[in-house]
């Protein structure tokens, strides 16, 4: 058992105990590898299902919105940025959330163990920065920051940007990483190879929503893609449609999207939607010198104008 | 292999504006091929499936009777998508239906037995089929009394008026119109909800009287008690459900209460039945 | 808006923003001129244009 | 039924042949994953996979199907009057498919074939079908075939049986369509039906994962329904379709009709349980509005409904895609689990 889950259940624990909260969102054990699933508790007696490990990815502000509870949420640096959004935009009440901070070092991605484990993956233990894979075909050790996921392995905030009690000891940020190299690299294409590169990403779409519904900042009552009077798009398999669909989402995000990675981890086929959301994320720090979700301080730029603003594109 | 989503061709005859909030109209439609009337051949209760092409489509009830030839009649309240685009159309234009599809009221089983209809606000349409039909002289004399209590919000929000009215006079038919409030002097007939004209008007609940109930979910709610104070038997409590469908055939997967499809299955089911199955309606 | 629409492979000059008054009618003459110019230069759109829905 | 061997050297020679008499399909890694996709002449199925991602539903029920076409041009003649779309139903070799997958068809079969309707589009191309299908020796960790009424060398839905053996496949053919397409491939060795269930026997004994789910017909829908455990099962969901799409028994599907100009169709959308608006009234209002009453839809159908209705088990074959792809792990082995063991007034840990 590591230190942070601990932690976590013992701060659980106090809460439920002193009726701070009424309920602690969190996670428990999977039935499966590599994965553990976001569940509440509301007896202290039963914490001991919480726990913590890099299987975590999944972004649990996603859980408070629409509810009465006071809850006590475990989150990480992406998911307290977005419960810092939700505030901003009123959709949960400050004082209704206890935050339990994680500083994070980052989700494994699961994608990357299976194409890397020689067989079906069985069981994987995470040691001192190591990850234990025993796979169908044998045991085989890697470096945990080989297996990352992609939106940690470029993270530049794993500590909580707000939180009311940490569950570890803040980790060293690394704020030297390009975050955008992969945006570039499609700046950089002519608007054919742009559009080719973006209908082979997006071939495999079955229109699940996994990606929409994973995204704490979805949180609309119907989406627009959903709605019929008027109907916006199509809702078979129709590209054009998909497209609409996927470029649309990712604006729903623009100035907002922490690139918690929720929703590429969410994908079932394997897509990398997070190319949509992080251009722009990209636009944002460059126009506005914009990070969603670090202060609840600071309107987002997106619902404020400022002289300032960048217009080149206004002729 | 009979395509069973093939809605048969049919063209607008005439619209007649029902209400005065004038959102619920009747629709009397003419089959293009006369040969389809034939394949549409329907019982009191069903529904069919309007198709306006290019918009899709909607169940709704028949509101004609199997005895009226020639035409085939639905009245449609304003609420979605297609409703509104059927509510723009005029005679002439061409559309499509699809059906019968359900089941019906139990005619056999209630036959030489006293029938109470009670309806309330638009859900008035298969009753109204089912009226015409028991009023026809082939039928009529294969039931006992018949007892029609029917309510809406006001006297100009009543469905089929003329024909209310033409059934008051007759003597082989008890019929208790109400209004929740009168806002016209000359109203001659009952004022109030439809559970309470119910327990007034309504006979006793005995082996050899059924009660066919139609109408929103809160009328249903306050009548059904009062149907239990009168000793109705919940066998003999008929009622007919909506849920949203698409397929009208079962197939779709969304109109389910447990494992009855309310579209193939239904949407005609004895209250006895109902509390079986989960209530998703 | 302009950033991720060309970012998915929209040519530049099909999406043009601007500003102008209801008193500024020569720059609305030249605005209109100079994206209709700018379209007819690019020709008929072939992308994201839904022609019939694509099916199985 | 009788026994075939077919060396590997004469099982690709017999593919190429397939093609011409039939459209053949087969497993394709397409992105990340495999999934079934018609392959061109000179294209090998490829089985290097435990199973696809999708099931193989989609070749007999595709995700999104043109019903009717329509004009709505006044000028033409038969102006808004559907009519059916030509579309090709000429045989097709499904090669590779996974016994639980082909058992699936059967079930979706209860639903589109009915005694009162026929769905012509599923029908249609399920007759056009043939399925040869590969045993599965190696089962993945997930898998609960044997305990969902079929198995990896269940023979139910299909019309040939491949199991790998080396150099060669034992195979079993099984139906008048299999022996069609044996024919047309030229494969003719004599089998070793004695060898095929030993590889069956040991296969069966490797699907280690089990659900019980004896008890679930004798439950009272309402109770079931009623039980307190949703809420709690429901959590995590997040409400995408996923689990339905991946699915090889869901069937429910959407109408629309899409119209660009003067032409339309109306089109068949595959359609979840999960989304919230599969249930919604025009009126707004919803009978199954609320997160957990969806998914009580869905355990409820899969496991209380079906198996009520047509007493043929339950609405699954254990394939395990929704439990490995589910992106919160909502597990329906569990869920089976706590169903099953469900009495009510008795505490139940979810």
């Amino acid at each position: 058992m590591n230190a942070m889950t601990d932690k976590i259940r013992q701060i659980a624990r106090r809460l439920l105990e002193e009726g701070k909260v009424d309920m602690v969102v969190g996670f428990r054990k999977g039935t499966v590898p590599m994965m553990s699933e976001p569940c509440f508790i509301k007896d202290s007696a039963r914490v001991d299902a919480l726990v913590w490990d890099g299987n975590c990815g999944i972004n649990l502000a996603n859980y408070l919105t629409r509810r009465k509870e006071r809850m006590a949420v475990v989150a990480k640096g992406c998911d307290t940025r977005n419960i810092v959004t939700h505030i901003i935009e009123n959709q949960i009440r400050r004082e209704q959330v206890y935050i339990i901070g994680v500083p994070c070092q980052g989700m494994i991605d699961k994608r990357k163990v299976k194409n890397l484990a020689d067989g079906e993956v069985l069981s994987v233990e995470e040691k001192d920065g190591k990850v234990v894979v025993t796979a169908g075909g044998g045991e085989k050790s890697f470096d945990r920051t080989a297996l990352l996921q992609d939106n940690c392995a470029i993270c530049h905030h794993k500590n909580p940007a707000l939180s009311d009690e940490l569950a570890g000891e803040l980790v060293r940020e690394n704020p030297d990483v390009d975050r955008y190299e992969d945006v570039r690299k499609v700046e950089a294409m002519g608007a054919a190879e742009k559009w080719k590169f973006f209908d082979e990403l997006l071939s495999t779409c079955i229109r699940c929503y996994a990606c929409r519904n994973a995204c704490p900042l979805c949180y609309c009552p119907t989406c627009f893609v959903d709605e019929s009077k008027p109907q916006w798009v199509g809702k078979g398999q129709d590209p054009t449609d998909t497209r609409t669909f996927h470029f649309l989402r990712a604006f729903h995000c623009a100035g907002r999207c922490t690139d918690c990675g929720s929703c590429e981890r969410a994908c079932p086929m394997g897509i990398p939607v997070r190319q949509f959301t992080k251009k722009l994320e990209k636009d944002a720090k460059e126009l506005f010198g914009w990070e969603a979700g670090m202060t609840l301080d600071a309107r987002p730029p997106l619902d404020t104008f400022r002289p300032d603003d960048p217009g080149a594109f206004i002729k | 292999m009979q395509n069973p989503y093939f809605p048969y061709p049919v063209r607008i005859d005439e619209v007649i504006t029902e209400t005065e909030d004038k959102n619920l109209k009747t629709f009397k439609f003419v089959f293009l091929d006369p040969g389809d009337e034939k394949k549409f051949a329907y019982t009191p209760g069903q529904f069919g499936e309007l198709s306006v092409t290019g918009k899709g489509e909607i169940p709704i009830g028949i509101a004609s009777s199997p005895t009226e030839k020639g035409f085939v009649k639905f009245t449609v309240n304003k609420v979605g998508v297609v409703s509104t685009a059927l509510h723009n159309m005029v005679p002439g234009d061409i559309m499509g239906i699809r059906g019968p599809m359900g089941n019906w009221y139990p005619w056999e089983r209630m036959r030489g037995k006293n029938i109470v209809i009670v309806g309330g606000g638009f859900a008035f349409t298969t009753l109204r089929s089912s009226i015409v039909w028991l009023l026809d002289p082939a039928n009529r004399k294969n039931y006992g009394d018949i007892h029609v209590i029917y309510g809406a919000r006001s006297p100009g929000m009543l469905l089929y008026r003329d024909e209310l009215m033409e059934w008051e006079r007759r003597d082989d038919i008890h019929m208790h119109i109400t209004v929740d409030r009168a806002d016209t002097p000359d109203w001659k007939y009952n004022v109030g909800f439809v559970p309470a004209v119910t327990e007034a008007k309504a006979p006793p609940g005995d082996a050899d009287t059924f009660a066919i109930v139609c109408g929103p979910p809160i009328m249903i709610k306050f009548t059904q008690p009062v149907l239990d104070k009168l000793g109705y038997s919940h066998d003999q409590i008929i009622m007919s459900l909506e849920n949203r469908m698409k397929c009208g055939i079962g197939m779709c997967g969304r109109c389910n209460i447990g494992m009855e499809f309310v579209c193939k299955d239904g949407p005609v089911f004895t209250l006895n039945q109902l509390k079986k199955t989960p209530r998703e309606y | 808006m302009k950033g991720l629409l060309e970012h998915m492979g929209i040519e530049p000059g099909r999406l043009h923003f601007s500003w102008i008054s209801s008193a500024e009618s020569t720059k609305f003459v030249d605005v209109v001129s100079q994206v209709t110019e700018s379209v007819k230069a690019l020709g008929p759109a072939q992308n994201f244009i839904k022609r019939e829905p694509k099916v199985a | 039924m009788r026994d075939l061997k077919i060396a590997k050297t004469d099982w690709a020679k017999g593919v190429e042949k397939l093609f011409g008499p039939y459209r053949v399909f087969g497993p394709k890694k397409e992105g990340l994953f495999h999934n079934f996709a018609r392959l061109e002449k000179g294209e090998a199925p490829d089985f290097s996979c435990k199973n696809t991602r999708l099931s193989a539903k989609g070749l007999i029920y595709p995700q999104t199907e043109k019903m009717f076409e329509y004009t709505l041009d006044p000028n033409k003649p038969d102006h808004h009057v559907h009519k059916e779309p030509v579309k090709d139903y000429s045989p097709m070799a499904v090669l590779g498919i996974r016994p639980c997958d082909a058992k699936a068809f059967t079930l979706v079969k209860l639903n589109f074939d009915t005694p009162e309707y026929k769905d012509p589009y599923w029908i249609k191309n399920y007759a056009a079908a043939t399925f040869v299908g590969l045993a599965c020796d190696a089962p993945c960790h997930a898998c609960f075939c044997t305990s969902a009424g079929t198995g990896p060398y269940d023979t139910a839905g299909l019309d040939v049986l491949l199991a790998d053996a080396g150099d060669f496949f034992l195979a079993k053919v099984l139906t008048e369509k299999g022996e069609k397409l044996v024919a047309a491939a030229g494969w003719a060795g004599a089998g070793d039906a004695g060898a095929f269930e030993a590889k069956a026997k040991a296969a069966g004994d490797k699907v280690v994962s089990k659900v019980n789910t004896a008890k679930l017909a004798g439950k009272v829908t309402n109770d079931l329904h009623a039980a307190p455990f949703w809420e709690d099962l429901a959590f995590a969901c997040i409400n995408c379709g996923t689990c339905t799409y991946l699915c090889p028994t869901c069937w429910c599907f959407d109408i629309q009709d899409e119209v660009c100009g003067t032409e339309g169709c109306r089109l068949k959308n595959w359609d979840s349980c999960m989304y919230p608006l599969f249930t919604m009234h025009g009126t707004g209002h919803n009978p199954r509005g609320e997160k957990a009453q969806r998914v009580r839809q869905r355990f409820m159908h899969k496991l209380k409904y079906f198996v009520d209705k047509y007493g043929a088990g339950i609405h699954c074959v254990g394939c395990g895609r929704c439990v490995t792809a589910c992106p919160v792990n909502i597990d329906i082995r569990r869920v089976a689990e706590i169903m099953n063991g469900y009495e009510p007034g008795k505490d139940c840990a979810v």
